[in-house]
């Protein structure tokens, strides 16, 4: 059911861990599914030069993890917010049907780890 | 280890015993006929699933005119009872079962109540066991039915079914117990249990899969589930499955001439597992009684991981283990039954089910105690619920 | 001809083929994993159940998601019937079907008028053909469901499915077609039928006993018959029978591929029978359209003699024919089929069904013409009813 | 699942045919089920020293038709009478159980020619 790159991400899942004084982090997740991943960035001037994660969830949540964890490094804070859990699926070769919310997790925690990024970086300024 | 698969999933299924494919296999080759038929290659198919027929009378302590053929236990399930609830709806409406009955109990009696039948669903034990004062106490002067499964599929706990039997008895409700994990596995005899119904599949004891039985004890009041032809006298149409029959015969003749043997042999193989994952790994616990339980189910939560990845990863060491029910992985909520006996969410998603079977050796266990503590550890760092 | 059998009954049963039987053999050996199951052993089993699901859709030009696997023609049929009966009450509770269905659809209405809904049978004609228009004007403003064979197991005839479904379509009707007897033997292709339901066994054409099918266009609304775990997309619950799903696939890829030429074969063997039965004995009819029937079906009756007899002495010479349809004798009662197109009593009784398969040659043909004849006239002389 | 006997008396029936003049005739049977039995018996001095049949029937009935005709022979009206279609199933190693009307009918077609036998005889007295 599993492509072998899902396989290959949730067998060596890149970036697992956690960063310390991170810029941004979120914990998304919904316990009925027993699914929750943490996600933690470090950003400087804008562009997100690490990520890591931390995730108790099926096989296809580490691997969305560890894959959407990969794509936003580097990228410019606009750039990853454009990224699409679809967009995560494809870059595994595709999700089972019945896993696509897995993959919607790994957007939605990259996204509110930014937000957490940003609402704090906007204390700073009215402080 | 590279290649060989350690199977320590039975409760999901067994593979086909080698004595029992060589039965079937007549039956796939040149006996092809139609047991309805009156020529020679049709009365030689219908001697075949008579014999079969008394294979499965004698193993249950029954009458050969009380079992009938199925394709399966959700069948028999199912028929047992749609079957007695439609042929009682005049009597009652009520219908009594447990939280941890198997979905293909659970799910035709949520059909039943979609029709206008009511059904209380009485708690178990945190042992995973029913008191049967509680089934008492349920019962209400329209009650019809009480359904109780004789061993879990999850935990493997065993419910005191023949206490059940009685009190049902004393109040004239039919009785139907879910034994498709216990045959196999334990004396399974319909009278001393003293049920009226009871549905067994062929597959969860080396048989073929896509057959099983229903046990109807003699004047139950019960309607036919398919209706067609006059097979298996007037109750289940459809032309026999000759050779999954046979098989099934063929197979229960051999789970219950060697089950004390076996259970033996499978029960000191579950303990060596039980002491040794309680005492390497922490953060776990044994889910269901300690001793109330079949002889070759261990099933067990690790706290802060889920049990897919955990599969996942035992699959990838060779070792073919479940989490929750065979019949609803591939669903994301967690396990009714580990919830049903108190386990909170996290912890019910990260059960394991180890269910041992005839090929496996204290080999296979020394190996699994070997990968599951750095398996279980290597989840946990990943998780966020983990403060190691 | 001593010890060989001729076997003329295919439409009771037929023999399982070697190489559906091959590409069974690993499912019923090592490849014994459960399909709900993640592992690879359970995924390896899931593919397998896949590609034949695909192999049905293909065969009969339906979606993939339109095939669901049953336990065989009586159980696809139910599913249909009482399905879409209890998915549809509140719309109406009218439903259509002739008199010579079988009797895995007669009965399963009959169950359904006695829970309160309506069936009107519409008779054939004298050839064995349901008239559509006859459909037509059985159509009420609470019809919900109208079910006509696609062919008849007795006499061979094919039904104007087509047209009926044309017209059910135009009311907004639900249609079904028990295709059992015409899969494998003539085109069976869901869109161009317009059918909603169709039903199908693998036992028919060189599959295994005990697994069926029924298509379900999308959108149908239906209820699950047997409730329980999540198998095929929550709607037939139970472990999947995996060896007989795969020889499903094989036998129907088999089937359909060599389709023209097997019934080309079929239909000239037939047509030597039919016309040497007519010509050699007296007092004989054929039961059912000359033309418009399955090319591998012969229905004969004699007067003055009794069937039972008939194939009782045929079986001694080796042959193995059927005398009204096959899942109905161990009854005592004549074809309903055949009184249906207007036989009396006694005549009915007489009836000889030949059902050619691709093991049958010329000289099967041949030796049933020479040793019939005999037969017949030595029943007739013990026959009160015969005045020679 | 018929005995070999059955099998036997069915392939090789005895005392198939008609008497002509004979002393007792009846037919009974049942349309509905497809079985019609006319047995015809030829009686002197009290004892049937000759009997036929004609059936059309299932196996199991050409069998009984046959079994019962060679159990009357020789025997007195009375003990003829005596005979019970258990007695004929007996005789033949038993009968299927869904098959057991049949030697029903034969006991009632040994009856009824031997009624026929003694009404006319009361006739033949009375005028
Ligand atoms: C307790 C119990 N009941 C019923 C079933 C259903 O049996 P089957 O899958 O053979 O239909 C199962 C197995 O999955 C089971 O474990
Ligand atoms: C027309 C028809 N429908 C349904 C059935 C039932 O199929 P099965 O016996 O495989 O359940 C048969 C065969 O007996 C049949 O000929
Ligand atoms: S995390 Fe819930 S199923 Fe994937
Ligand atoms: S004569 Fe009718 S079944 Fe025997």
């Amino acid at each position: 059911m599993y492509s072998e790159k899902v396989l290959d991400h949730f067998m060596n899942p890149r970036n697992v861990g956690e960063i310390e004084n991170a810029d941004g982090v979120a914990q998304v997740g919904n316990p009925k599914c027993g699914d929750i991943m943490k996600v933690y960035l470090k950003i400087e001037n804008g562009i997100i030069v690490d990520a890591k994660f931390k995730t108790f969830g099926c096989g296809a949540a580490v691997a969305t993890s560890s894959m959407a964890t990969e794509m936003v490094k580097g990228k410019t804070i606009e750039e990853a917010l454009q990224i699409t859990n679809k967009a995560v699926a494809e870059a595994l070769d595709g999700l089972p049907a019945n896993k696509l919310h897995c993959s919607v997790l790994a957007e939605e925690a990259i996204k509110a780890a930014i937000e957490d990024y940003l609402s704090k970086q906007k204390s700073k300024n009215t402080n | 280890m590279e290649g060989k698969i350690i199977y320590f999933d039975h409760a999901a299924t067994t593979p086909l015993k080698k004595e029992v494919l060589d039965e079937m296999m007549p039956y796939l080759t040149e006996q092809y006929g139609n047991p309805s038929t009156i020529y020679k290659l049709g009365r030689e198919a219908k001697k075949a699933v008579e014999l079969a027929r008394e294979r499965v009378a004698k193993a249950l302590n029954a009458d050969i005119q009380e079992i009938y053929f199925t394709s399966g236990g959700t069948e028999s399930d199912n028929w047992a009872l749609k079957g007695v609830a439609f042929a009682n709806k005049d009597k009652g409406k009520h219908i009594i079962t447990t939280t941890i009955e198997h979905h293909a109990v659970l799910h035709p009696l949520k059909y039943l109540e979609g029709l206008g039948f009511e059904v209380t669903y009485v708690p178990v034990e945190p042992n995973g066991i029913v008191d049967p004062q509680k089934i008492k106490e349920a019962i209400r002067n329209d009650t019809i039915l009480i359904s109780v499964m004789l061993a879990n599929n999850e935990i493997g706990t065993i419910q005191p079914v023949k206490e059940i039997a009685k009190i049902a008895k004393e109040k004239g409700i039919i009785i139907h117990t879910d034994a498709v994990q216990a045959v196999g596995q334990i004396p399974v005899d319909v009278k001393d249990l003293g049920v009226d119904l009871l549905s067994l599949s062929a597959h969860k004891f080396y048989g073929p899969k896509g057959v099983g039985a229903l046990y109807i004890r003699k004047g139950t009041k019960i309607h036919p589930f398919s209706h067609g032809g006059a097979q298996e006298r007037n109750r289940r149409a459809g032309t026999e499955n000759v050779a999954g029959i046979v098989g099934l015969g063929k197979a229960i003749e051999l789970a219950t001439q060697n089950l004390s043997e076996y259970a033996a042999k499978l029960q000191k193989l579950r303990d060596k597992l039980i002491d040794g994952v309680l005492s390497k790994i922490d953060y776990v616990r044994l889910n269901g009684d300690r001793n109330q339980r079949l002889p070759n189910n261990a099933n067990f939560s690790f706290e802060f991981i889920e049990g897919e990845s955990l599969l996942l990863m035992l699959d990838m060491k060779g070792i073919a283990a479940s989490s929750g029910s065979a019949c609803t992985s591939g669903s994301l909520d967690p396990s009714h039954v580990l919830l049903a006996i108190g386990l909170e969410h996290e912890v019910a998603h990260g059960s394991l089910r180890i269910t041992l079977g005839e090929d496996n050796t204290e080999e296979d266990i020394d190996y699994l105690l070997e990968v599951l503590p750095e398996i279980v550890s290597r989840l946990r760092e990943m998780s966020p619920l983990y403060e190691s």
